[in-house]
């Protein structure tokens, strides 16, 4: 790829980027948030076109106009967000778009399954999409760019929502794809696993090419440097600050979920001021509901939660906020915005009851603008005005605003749920000194996450879900990312079925 | 908000070129078919009389109800077919009351309306607890109902009816002359009289604008609206928000029925107007929304229904043609709409983007990140 | 610029029907042309012209009247889904455009009529079925007809007829208007066999007026008729009597047609199962309206065409009831001396 | 506004269920079989006869395949995507223009004149809602309008004057040819007079099959055929499909999502418009003003109530078509229904409160059943008004109790804008 550029209404995502692929290799693309590697990696896909820039596949020039150009060269894509159809099942959705190649009958049936063999991606054709995990999920995906021959394939960020083992035996599967003499393109943040896996790394900065290295020349610390241009924020806890108050309490809390299945069993959690603690899981094994039980949005089945000394089980949403209790979702596009409306009405949302945005039954503008002026400034959201909607917002503005919202309530509890995800290293660290600093003023969290790091960094307690249990519980100070792991997917002996099957795929 | 002179002209630009279009298209249509292009536009775009004028505001009026009762709905995504059929149980159920006199003039008027609102509320309420309860389609369930709403209004309306002699309508009792409001003389010149209820259209679009846009009840809705998981995460329960407003949709609609009942007809018959529910979705969309934006709206549409009355007389084309007219404007519109939301969009995250960068580039010694 | 255009179109769709049903860009002026100096407005129901009933027959006195006596009608059609006020607007047109004799047809005008009547006292208006006091005054017609008796007398015809002795009725919408036709063809049958069996049904509900439009249910209908034994079906369903027509033909069975001899103008095919027609002479009506008035004379207050006025009649068409022709003339003049009141409601 | 709200209603989904794709032959015909049964009960318990009779049976085929045709097209443009609430406004299009075509070239060219209008309207919503991103719902509603309008209009502009014709009808026109095999249907005609239990019931059915079946009628039973065929066994179906469950994952894939959806919503149009040739030239054999009669919301209805596919929605135009048939035809059949609804009612809340565990819901349909059970004791006969209400009431009903189970299509009624996402 030859001095790509490519152009946003007020941003440039990518900017003359240069970069070479040898073949049979895995090459890996990194940088930071926002830097500009999806988008390149589209172009590459044919999904977005280039303004400029010159595309070479085997000294050919490809001019590619959409993913049909692109599958037609050779080169396929797994998306950062999976690409699948969840009501259609895994057959379907792996022949959709290459039908022309056997089929989508019994021919197709038979070529996916000595593909799933082939490449050991344990797939069965005839489940549907919906009842998969994401570990099955990602498999799924890169059987669609196998089944189509590709001879390039395009990762970006698989090991997101994966365990290390996962990651792991994704990795092997990368080197058995490299053996075959298949070229990999892979996108990642976690540069160990950049480390580990690539044989060369480009890093972009800003949308351009910073440099190509060797990996057995550089160590993350470099690469990381190289990546931001600067020196790295690390989520470091500073002195404990956890008292023996307990803010909120969780007893036997189970949820129900069809067929007998329980979507969380017996949990019993123990929040204390000035206490943050990190749940720990794999994607999909309880976490979401988890928090749904604790806002109000569902009712336990059984067990009781407390805040304070108050029994807020039953509670609603709104009551359970009203009582002080934060709440930084997972997705903030559907669940912490409204993307059409202004910041000021989004600085409402979730406190509609609560001052100062209103005055009795009537909502009360004119200071809640003025909280949100103050909310701009404080917490360093960067917009030209309260009156931009939030959806032209960089995502971490966007957090930060949530943040400084929860925060404007003196919450006694904030359950923060991925809160740093998809926000960049800037928006991250001062995400976490904000949740330092409640900390310290003896809020208590309940903090979900994906990143270990972040959970060992900013917790005093990490406890482990797994298949909607409580399983393991760690002290942050003597915790590896490894050890995590092992106990997020079981591995370390405390259970011993596949992780995946929680979420009800049945083999 | 601040006015950006700058959106302002793009929101007056899309209805603008949406009545161009349409003009345009119809003409073509005419044209085409060998009708007297001329001769329509000469008639729907006359000077309408005095009288005409009433006319106009009247029909405006009723379509104003009818718009708001929808646009309540819409403002939370909630489909309500249904206002046909609910004010039509409405308007019933207020002239079986009204007709009865049991009160005096004025108080008579004020309970009818109010059950009027209570039995197009009770009518929506079957759809909102379909919904809510059983997950059925507001879509699906309103169409159902302005079916069956047709068919026991017309089965009571058999065994209440009055027979007036020589006349071939079935209809209630009339109310009291007492209770029957002569309107107002507003337009010079004109010998009908605006309907006096105009105040309650008033009231209504009055209490549509300061409830939604300025209450807590306002604000839930609208953010249901506009996004239902953030709402639920909010804390709205969207069920009982659901029940709530398809409920007040209903009630509103119940009111479509009467500046008729007691300004023009002053008896439920087989001659009062149906349909309106169907035009007020069309006019809610054309008016986005927007107390105002409806208002105008309804009497563009109403003056478009007015107009084409001529065009048989006039023009030799048949009156419906207005429904094409209405039709393409509404497309129009809306696509123009979407075109001017999208450029609104681009516009927006360009200004954003231009200014952090000019932001950024000020505060790039302090080495902060993108 | 477009004016020559379009005269010739317009002319030409006219041709079928006779009339100006659709004027040139200069009858704008509204200038009636022809000998005569009336001139003549017509306000029809929804439907309008050429809707093969009611509206139509309407329009042939009209065109008679206008052929004779040479002058230009204008005409204006109701639309659907309009209230009293639309309604006056249209007549109110009439009025501006300088018409002197406004003929308004169908109840749903009564309001309307009453009131413009009142506000032009130099217009004459006529009203078709309506003698209500809501289109009441000194310059107003009000044009009624007894179908109760013209249905007595077609509803003997069936029980006559019937060797089932199980007849049928089918209503385009469930209005008053047509209980009319409903209760004087049941007394008809009753008289002459108290037991026979009547079914009757409604294709719709108002304000639903599609049954009036909707020959597929009065296919429906008849045919569900037929097939439980009746074998004579009589009609007061508009444009949906094709329908009854198509399934008496089916079934073998006898249809009954309504307001004009429909074994004359329905379907060539199905002509031969129409038993008789109910006569609703709006056309005599119309017609003579505007003779008076050419002749000077004003009409005014009920004028109504029952069977003695030989407003209302049954049809021979077909020969198929010359048999019992003696006997429906003996109830005839039972009816118009007065020894048979004929109910008008069920 | 695009996809309407969820509400908090809980999608009980038994996954046994949802992955149940379709029934196989047997099970359809053990269906058959038992409504045919139930039916026959029905018949004999009340002495209504018509409710099981060819007749009736027959005027089912009339009534139901306009919707299931309307239905048909809403499902074409529901499976890519694009929720159809302008159904009525294509079927209208379909009457006025197959009427057109038939006036002047025959009743076959009729057909295709229906398809024409159907595929004008089908071009319409698909331009508003797929090039030009327009909400589903509002490009339908305007279509509806638009639709009234052109009909209309053009009646006026081209019928007026015709022998026979007006603005509000078109002249007399040649209707489809139907076809009846002869010695069976006699043959049947006779077992279903004598009334026997369950056999002439069968009888009825198979006459009703053989008596009197348009060619239109076999041509939209050929499609519903197709349909499922093309769907669900080709490429193409599969893409289409794909585009309205992902359309970004059909992009990502090569789909041109566009491409599908439009070609989708011109053949909802088609099939819509073909639904208003068949009232203009098989139900009866002119074209009127407001003939469709909400027939392309019902058949939308039908289409939900169908879950989407091919076999249900045939299964809700039947239900449809039936009752309002059997209303139709007057009698005691309506007044027979009650029975059937409220033996039903209270199955099912029996079934609710045992099986299921839902005391309240079970209560409330054994209170209404009985409720209709007395209604059904107390009258002879339905009034005429409440009668003509029955295929609503019986959708309503039927929809309530079942609609839990319904899936749409998932990215159904969203709009799709390429690159975004
Ligand atoms: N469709 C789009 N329209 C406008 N701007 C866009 C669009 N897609 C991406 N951008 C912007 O382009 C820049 C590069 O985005 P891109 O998604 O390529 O980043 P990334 O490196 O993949 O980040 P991440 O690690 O979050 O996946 C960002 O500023 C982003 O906001
Ligand atoms: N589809 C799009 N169309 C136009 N602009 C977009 C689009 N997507 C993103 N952008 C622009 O890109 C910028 C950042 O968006 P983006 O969502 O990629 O940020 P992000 O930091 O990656 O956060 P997130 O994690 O929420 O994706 C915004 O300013 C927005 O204007
Ligand atoms: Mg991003
Ligand atoms: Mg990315």
């Amino acid at each position: 790829m030859a001095g790509i550029t490519k152009r946003f209404p007020g941003v440039v995502a990518n900017k003359d980027i240069a970069f070479k692929v040898r073949r049979g290799t895995v090459h890996a693309l990194c940088g930071e948030n926002g830097a500009g590697k999806s988008t390149l990696m589209k172009i590459l896909y044919g999904v977005q076109r280039p303004d400029e820039g010159t595309i070479t596949i085997e000294g050919n020039r490809v001019d590619l106009h959409s993913p049909a150009d692109a599958i037609k060269v050779g080169i396929g894509m797994v998306f950062q967000h999976f690409m699948l159809a969840d009501n259609l099942t895994v057959l379907e959705n792996v022949v959709l778009g290459a039908e022309k190649l056997h089929g989508i009958g019994g021919a197709a049936r038979t070529e996916i399954k000595r593909i799933s063999k082939e490449y050991g991606l344990r797939v069965n054709p005839d489940d549907l999409v919906a009842d998969l995990g994401v570990g099955d999920r990602q498999r799924v995906e890169i059987l669609k760019v196998l089944y189509r021959g590709a001879r390039i394939l395009i990762l970006d960020e698989p090991t997101a929502v994966l365990v290390p083992q996962e990651v792991e035996e994704l990795f092997g599967n990368l080197r058995e794809l490299k053996a075959e003499g298949l070229t990999v393109l892979f996108i990642s943040h976690k540069l160990d696993e950049v480390l580990s896996v690539a044989d060369d790394i480009t890093v972009i900065r800003r949308g351009t090419t910073v440099a190509t290295v060797d990996p057995k020349t550089v160590n993350a610390r470099q690469l990381a440097e190289l990546m931001v241009g600067s020196e790295l924020p690390t989520p470091e806890t500073a002195e404990s600050t956890v008292t023996d108050r307990i803010v909120m309490r969780l007893t036997d809390i189970t949820l129900a979920g069809g067929e007998g299945r329980n979507l969380l069993t017996d949990v019993d959690l123990d929040i204390h001021a000035g206490e943050v603690v990190g749940i720990a899981g794999v994607e999909g094994n309880g976490q979401a509901e988890l928090v749904e039980v604790i806002m109000g949005m569902r009712e336990p089945t059984a067990g009781r939660v407390f805040l304070g000394d108050t029994d807020i089980s039953d509670w609603g949403v709104r009551e359970i906020r009203e009582a002080g209790v934060g709440y930084i979702p997972e997705d903030r596009h559907r669940h912490g915005l409204l993307l059409e409306a202004p910041l000021w009405e989004n600085r409402i949302l979730g406190h509609q009851t609560e001052a100062p945005n209103v005055k009795g039954q009537l909502i009360d503008a004119k200071a809640a603008k003025a909280d949100t002026e103050r909310i701009v400034k404080e917490y360093d959201v960067r917009t030209p005005s309260i009156f931009v909607t939030a959806g032209s917002l960089s995502g971490g503005n966007q957090q930060k605003l949530i943040v400084g919202r929860e925060m404007s309530h003196n919450p006694k509890v904030l359950v923060a749920s991925h809160p740093t995800r998809g926000v960049d290293v800037g928006a991250q660290s001062s995400i976490w000194d904000l949740i330092r600093k409640a900390r310290h003023e003896g809020l208590g969290v309940l903090l979900i996450s994906a990143d270990l790091e972040e959970l060992i960094g900013l917790s005093d307690t990490i406890k482990v879900i797994l298949r909607g249990r409580l399983t393991g519980e760690f002290d942050p100070d003597h915790v590896t990312s490894q050890d995590l792991g092992a106990a997020m997917t079981g591995a370390d002996g405390s259970h011993d079925e596949h992780p995946s099957d929680t979420t009800g795929a049945a083999r | 908000m601040k006015l950006d002179p700058k959106r302002a002209l793009m929101t007056l630009a899309a209805p603008v070129l949406a009545l161009l279009i349409a003009v345009v298209l119809t003409s073509l249509v005419l044209f085409a078919l060998g009708d007297p292009v001329r001769d329509v536009w000469i008639t729907m775009l006359s000077a309408p009389k005095p009288r005409q004028i009433t006319n106009i505001v009247n029909g405006a009026i009723v379509l104003y109800l009818s718009a708001i009762a929808v646009a309540v709905g819409f403002r939370m995504n909630l489909f309500n077919i249904g206002v046909d059929g609910q004010y039509r149980v409405a308007a019933f159920a207020a002239a079986i009351f009204a007709g009865q006199g049991w009160l005096p003039g004025f108080l008579n008027i004020i309970v009818a309306i109010l059950i009027a609102m209570l039995a197009g509320g009770l009518w929506a309420s079957i759809a909102a607890y379909l919904k809510v309860k059983r997950g059925v389609s507001e879509v699906i369930s309103t169409i159902m109902l302005n079916a069956i709403a047709t068919g026991v209004v017309a089965w009571l309306l058999n065994k209440v009816a009055v027979k007036v002699k020589g006349s071939n309508a079935t209809n209630t009792q009339e109310i009291p002359e007492s209770s029957q409001l002569e309107g107002f003389k507003l337009i010079p010149g004109a010998n009908n009289r605006i309907y006096t209820l105009l105040i309650l259209a008033i009231i209504v679009g009055f209490l549509y604008w300061f409830i939604l846009g300025k209450t807590r009840f306002g604000f839930d809705l609208r953010a249901t609206g506009r996004s239902e998981t953030a709402a639920v995460a909010s804390g709205v329960k969207v069920p009982r928000m659901v029940m709530t407003s398809m409920i007040a949709s209903g009630a509103l609609a119940g009111l479509v029925g009467m500046p008729l009942l007691f300004g023009l007809d002053h008896s439920y018959g087989t001659t009062f107007q149906a349909g309106l529910g169907f035009a007020g979705i069309g006019i809610a969309l054309l008016g986005r929304n927007h107390p105002v934006g409806i208002a105008l709206a309804a009497l563009l549409w109403s003056y478009l229904d007015t107009q084409s009355n001529a065009l048989q007389i006039r023009a030799g084309v048949a009156p419906e043609l207005v429904n094409i007219i209405q039709g393409i404007i509404l497309f129009a519109i809306v696509i123009a709409y979407e075109l001017v939301r999208r450029a609104d969009i681009r516009l927006e995250q360009s200004k954003v983007a231009k200014e952090l960068a000019a932001q950024r580039a000020v505060r790039t010694p302090e080495g902060a990140q993108a | 610029g477009c004016g020559s255009s379009t005269s010739t179109e317009s002319s030409s769709s006219a041709a079928g029907s006779g009339s100006a049903s659709a004027s040139s860009s200069e009858s704008t002026s509204a200038a009636p042309a022809g000998d005569s100096k009336l001139m003549v407005g017509i306000a029809y129901d929804v439907g309008g012209r050429g809707d093969q009933s009611f509206n139509d027959a309407a329009a042939a006195g009209l065109d008679k009247a206008a052929g004779e006596f040479g002058f230009k009608p204008q005409e204006a059609t109701a639309v659907n889904d309009e209230n009293d006020a639309a309604r006056e607007e249209r007549l109110n047109q009439l009025v501006d455009a300088g018409f002197t004799h406004i003929i308004a047809v169908g109840y749903a005008y009564a309001g309307s009529v009453g009131k413009v009547a009142k506000e032009n006292p130099d217009v004459h208006f006529a009203i078709i079925d309506d003698d209500s006091d809501d289109s009441k005054g000194d310059n107003v017609a009000q044009l009624t007809f007894a179908e109760n008796e013209g249905s007595f007398l077609v509803g003997a015809a069936a029980a006559l007829k019937s060797k089932a002795g199980h007849i049928g009725f089918v209503g385009g919408v469930n209005v008053q208007l047509i209980n009319k036709f409903e209760a004087g063809y049941v007394a008809g049958a009753k008289a002459v066999n108290p037991d026979i069996k009547i079914e009757s049904t409604y294709l719709t509900q108002p304000p639903d007026m599609s049954g009036f439009g909707d020959p597929a249910k009065g296919e429906t209908a008849a045919d569900g008729m037929f097939q439980k034994g009746a074998d004579i079906v009589y009609h007061a369903a508009g444009g949906s009597g094709g329908g009854v027509f198509a399934a008496a033909k089916k079934a073998k069975g006898w249809a009954i047609g309504v307001d004009k001899d429909q074994a004359l103008i329905a379907e060539p095919d199905v002509r031969d199962v129409i038993l008789t027609s109910m006569l609703k002479k709006l056309d005599v009506a119309v017609y003579e309206y505007l003779k008076a008035a050419q002749g000077g004379e004003e009409k005014s207050g009920k004028i109504v065409y029952d069977l003695k006025a030989g407003g209302v009649d049954y049809a021979t068409t077909g020969g198929h009831i010359d048999d019992i022709k003696p006997k429906l003339d003996e109830y005839k003049a039972k009816i118009v001396s007065g020894e048979i009141k004929v109910p008008d409601e069920m | 506004m695009s996809t309407g709200l969820t509400t908090g209603t809980e999608q009980v989904l038994d996954s046994a269920e949802s992955k149940r794709r379709g029934f196989t032959p047997a099970t359809w015909a053990l269906l058959v079989f038992g409504a045919v049964f139930i039916f026959a009960v029905l018949r004999v318990v009340t002495g209504a006869n018509d409710i099981a009779s060819s007749g009736a049976l027959a005027a089912t085929f009339g009534l139901a395949v306009p919707i299931a045709l309307a239905g048909l097209g809403g499902l074409w443009s529901e499976r890519a995507g694009v929720v159809n609430i302008g159904l009525e406004g294509m079927m209208i299009l379909g009457t006025w223009f197959a009427a057109f075509f038939a006036y002047h070239w025959g009743p076959w060219a009729g057909l295709i004149g229906g398809i024409i209008g159907g595929l004008l309207g089908g071009f319409i919503h698909a331009l508003a809602t797929v090039v030009f991103g327009v909400d589903h719902i509002v490009s339908g509603v305007a279509l509806n309008i638009i639709g009234v309008g052109i009909a209309k209009y053009l009646a006026s502009r081209f019928f007026n004057g015709l022998p026979g014709g007006g603005p509000t009808q078109s002249p007399p026109l040649k209707k489809i040819p139907s076809i009846t095999v002869p010695g069976l249907s006699d043959g049947l005609g006779t077992i279903e007079r004598k009334h026997w239990f369950f056999v002439s019931d069968f009888a009825a059915v198979l006459r009703a099959l053989v008596t009197d079946v348009s060619a239109l009628t076999l041509i939209a039973i050929a499609l519903f055929v197709a349909t499922w065929w093309i769907l669900w066994r080709t490429a193409f179906g599969l893409r289409l499909r794909s585009v309205g469950e992902s359309p970004s994952a059909a992009e990502s894939l090569g789909v041109n999502v566009y491409r599908y959806k439009f070609l989708a919503v011109l053949a909802s149009g088609a099939l819509a418009g073909l639904g208003g040739a068949f009232l203009t030239l098989v139900a009866s054999n002119v074209y009127r003003d407001g003939q469709t009669g909400g027939r392309g919301y019902i058949g939308l209805a039908a289409m939900i109530f169908g879950n989407w596919r091919p076999g249900g929605l045939l299964a809700g135009s039947a239900l449809f078509g039936y009752t309002d048939a059997i209303r139709l035809r007057g009698g005691d059949s309506v007044h027979a229904l009650l029975l059937a609804i409220a033996v039903a009612l209270v199955l099912v809340g029996i079934w609710q409160i045992v099986r299921k565990q839902r005391a309240i819901q079970g209560g409330v349909a054994i209170v209404v059943g009985l409720l209709v059970a007395w209604w059904f004791f107390a009258v002879d006969q339905v009034p005429g008004e409440l009668a003509g209400t029955t295929p609503y009431v019986a959708t309503l009903l039927v929809l309530a109790f079942a609609s839990q189970r319904l899936r749409m299509p998932a990215a159904d009624g969203q709009i799709y804008r390429k690159g975004g996402h």
